[in-house]
């Protein structure tokens, strides 16, 4: 099952969906450990893409992620404003030019989001961060295709390693960004930017599911 | 929520164009992207200074605008680091011929935009310097966490460098100056009460009625440690008490090498305050705090530095760097030297601080 | 009670030894009794000026003390007015031989203490005059009450007056002046928290989560109205049009008739607001609402001004005149005139407010 | 039963005591109708009282008064201070040179410190002020006196008329201090100043019971 440049517009739509109906949650979660913006910062993030999206409809892939990034960069600011859009830019060059996706394109986008992650924000894994629900996710997508998996189950296992990797950041403590502030009290909760990885890549996999 | 606000979310836009009708000659402000500049910019000749970072901490940046201080500044949303097109778009219109510095807070977020906006400005051809200001000593080390957060220390450095550049100096002596102020500055907050994010709709905490949070940064993020209510000169100890008798505080930071055109670490070294020293002294309001309550904290701060042989030469105390309508305040002491001295004392005209003009 | 602060009863103390020991350049703080005054008074020759009330309004009047401004400031204990020793042994202290002008809030409290400090100054030689600002268009009459409070144009009386006393108005004009400032100005104010007095402990009053109080004066007392929370925009609007809607004022005052050498009534009539009438806009802050929200304030009211047919010439904005940490602001618009302009821009050294030196 | 300045002293004191007692129901009255202060301007000036004692012990019963009304313009501030310090100065003028008070000298007391409070404060009757408690008083001794009454009976009626003069204060409108500003919002609230008045004249009332 190829993914489409429609497809790729429609989880992007649907991203913003979840994040918007996640908002509140977000923002919860941030407010534990961090300043209580998460969920208004994706929020805005989101809906700036999708003001942008109606002048990419006919672009490839590439071209379509590049832009989002671009409209997070611009439009989110805090830590998640550099880091998904660079994310969501990388994503797009290692996918330029095409107009279907097949399911090892899943692991260059996916691979290609982490590196841009850590490059910008040099996190490790089990600093608390959105790192370790992402890197799951890569890791298992690798795995998958090794054993011949297709897109759906590719996703879907993906998004359970971001899920598992979501919940592991609780009894973390932080040592990136500004939950790393809160030293031994940052222990116990689970982290904001974790928590919308992990519906992104969530959000991928629901797109796929019905498609099937 | 209680706040003089219209919808949450355009509290940051029409904050900006509040100041833009009320203070024409001292700034103008340009939407989309949002940033807030010098009426005159821009001045020919001089280094450009920018800073910026989430608004909520007013006058900081916007009200720090000015003759004798900022040439731009760049507010992000409540408490958000604002993004690199911001910052961009504000380099190119205040810079004088001269280059750009960037001073920048130490937060994750921040540290982040502005250096893509230094890569995108010096790719359109603009010479950029960028630095951090790193202060807070409620964070003890560097290598568990993002380092320490950029707060009081960074008023001081916008006043002092703002005053170097209006006298002449160049991007490079700029750049020296404003890492010199940094580590030789150094910062403790503590909050009474949290603040309430306008697009949040509720406190970022809750702090009972008989406790405290020490070690606060100036997001209405929750501090070091929660403790009982203590005096005000209790307090006054602690956070004084936590910045004189910090150690030597070393960090490797990310700086812009221009000569080698990309970003290097550079290690960077805070000496400890020692007796003899003289300080600017600056007792800062969180915010909402009555203004009745900052001279006590001072009264107390000026006998705990005679006790530690430190010699207050100058001071500030006030609402200039805030964390919206929290309750609270923070202590920031400077070592000063001739050079530093001069500078604070030079002409500043901005919305916030203004003196000898 | 949530406050930087040690024992309560110790609140004003303190505070004003926090100011003598951070200002020095400035003021003088005098105790036992309790009066802050010029560093350099009594300056020979000049009209000496003295405002004072109780405390909790910082940064009126100690911090309004100074070079353009007032010559001394005797603050009360929170919210209750000073007593007459201190008005009486200030006036000896700061008097230059040119007479004193004490400036009074209309508060029955203020106005008996003064009329008592200007009678034993008199007795001892001095020749004292007083004029009371009562400028609050919350309260509609003067027969049914003690007439309107004075607030915000107290602020701007003292910049105004205390530039002519430097430019050498004898104690006669200056009298004059301050009475014309005070039939020109009319402020409005509101709150959307209560405070809360050291000494009491708790909150004067509650008011639920959405509600808030209209019409307040500056004693954290309720005001005229409660109503439900509004949006800055509705806010300010209430608040702009009960000062620019409100028509002449008249009522009867006791001043002192330097020939009769006797208090005698004197009926003054404040003459309403009227198209093409250029004003100074002053938005202030209670005291607890973050910085930011200010400028939303000043944006509208700029846009009812205009509409109204008012030219905004000046402006002040900030916590000029505060309520503890009370969360809320007032407004107070001041007819302008030539003479006005010229000494509302002429260089004031003073804790809270400096600019021009 | 005639008053002597032992008894002056020692009520005094004891006023001191009373108000200490109740500073805080008199801040709570005037947290409803003004500023929250009346309870601690008066227990600050009736300590400011106890400081000057010593010094007027051996004095006449009129220097006593002064002192006491003179310690309580330079201590209370407000409105209270200027009220209550000129009616103390005006009873001890009335007195003046006494060392031992009569009946009638009560009258004379109370009547001078009420044409005090008016002389200084300009309030009329049912205005809402402390004028409301100790008119009442006044005429009642007066009429007390016209039919023969002592010391004990006269200040009973007087604390009688005092308090019921308080009571009344509750449903007026405010026209004087800042319990005006309220406006309609006053009526409802007993005066603070009214309630303090009653509790001095009370105490006096119990001082001569004590004696008795
Ligand atoms: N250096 C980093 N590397 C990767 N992720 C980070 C880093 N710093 C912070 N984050 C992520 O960003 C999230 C916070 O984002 P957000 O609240 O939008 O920004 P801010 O912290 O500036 O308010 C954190 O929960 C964390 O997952
Ligand atoms: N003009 C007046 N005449 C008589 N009593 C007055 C007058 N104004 C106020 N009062 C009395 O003073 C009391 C308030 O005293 P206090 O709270 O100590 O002073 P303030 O009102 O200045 O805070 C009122 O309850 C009232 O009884
Ligand atoms: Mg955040
Ligand atoms: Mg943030
Ligand atoms: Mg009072
Ligand atoms: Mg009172």
């Amino acid at each position: 099952m190829a993914i489409t440049t429609v497809d790729v517009l429609n989880c992007l739509r649907q991203m913003a969906d979840v994040i918007h109906e996640n908002k509140e949650y977000l923002t919860d979660l941030d407010s534990a450990i961090g300043d209580a913006d998460h969920g208004i910062n994706m929020d805005r993030g989101f809906q700036a893409i999708l003001k942008k999206l109606p002048s990419v409809e006919d672009k490839d892939a590439g071209t379509i992620l590049k832009t989002a990034g671009m409209a997070l960069v611009s439009s989110v600011g805090g830590a998640a404003g550099p880091l998904y859009g660079t994310a969501f830019m990388q994503a797009g060059m290692a996918i330029a030019g095409k107009y279907e996706l097949e399911a090892e394109d899943l692991l260059a986008i996916l691979d290609a989001a982490l590196k841009g992650v850590i490059m910008r924000g040099r996190a490790n894994l089990a600093d608390k961060t959105m790192v370790d629900a992402i890197t799951p996710a890569v890791n298992v997508i690798r795995e998958a295709l090794g054993n011949g998996a297709g897109t759906v189950e590719v996703l879907e296992q993906a998004a359970a390693a971001a899920k598992k990797g979501m919940k592991d950041t609780i009894p973390m403590l932080a040592k990136k960004g500004r939950a790393s502030y809160l030293g031994e009290r940052s222990i116990g909760h689970q982290d904001p930017g974790a928590t919308s990885s992990y519906l992104l890549i969530n959000t991928m996999a629901e797109m796929a599911r019905v498609k099937e | 929520m209680k706040k003089l606000i219209n919808k949450p979310e355009d509290v940051v836009k029409e904050e900006l164009e509040g100041l833009a009708l009320a203070y024409p000659d001292i700034v103008k402000v340009h939407f989309d992207p949002d940033y807030v500049y010098r009426a005159d910019a821009p001045v020919k000749g001089k280094v450009a200074l920018i800073s910026g970072g989430g608004s909520g901490h007013e006058p900081m940046h916007g009200g720090l605008v000015g003759l004798g201080m900022l040439d731009g500044a760049c507010p992000g949303q409540v408490f958000t680091s604002p993004t690199p097109d911001q910052m961009l778009e504000a380099a190119k219109m205040v810079h004088g011929g001269a280059g750009v510095l960037y001073i920048v807070k130490n937060y994750t977020g921040d540290v982040m935009n502005f250096e893509m906006a230094a890569d995108m400005a010096r790719s359109e051809g603009i010479r950029v310097l960028s630095i951090l200001i790193d202060d807070d000593t409620a964070v003890k080390d560097s290598t568990w966490t993002a380092g320490r957060r950029g707060v009081g220390t960074t008023v001081l450095a916008e006043k002092i460098v703002g005053a170097a550049a209006e006298k002449g100096y160049d991007l490079k002596k700029l750049a020296d100056l404003c890492r010199k102020v940094n580590i030789n500055g150094r910062s403790m907050g503590m909050a009474l009460t949290s603040c309430t994010v306008p697009m949040a709709g509720k406190p970022t905490f809750d702090l009972p009625e008989d406790e405290m949070e020490i070690g606060v940064g100036i997001h209405g993020e929750p501090g070091r440690e929660r403790m009982s209510l203590k005096t005000a000169d209790e307090i006054t100890e602690m956070l004084a008490l936590s910045i004189i008798d910090d150690p030597a505080y070393s960090r490797t930071v990310r700086e812009l090498d221009e000569e080698k055109g990309e970003w290097v670490d550079v290690t960077l070294e805070d000496p400890p305050f020692k007796a003899g020293d003289q300080v600017l002294a600056f007792v800062n309001n969180m915010g909402g705090s009555a203004a009745v309550e900052l001279p006590i904290i001072y009264r107390k701060l000026h006998e705990i530095c005679e006790k530690k042989g430190l010699k207050i030469v100058r001071n500030l105390i006030g609402p200039y760097i805030t964390s919206l309508e929290m309750q609270g305040c923070s202590i920031t002491l400077l070592k000063m030297d001739d050079e530093l001295l001069e500078l604070w004392d030079a002409p500043v005209k901005t919305i916030g601080m203004r003196w000898g003009i």
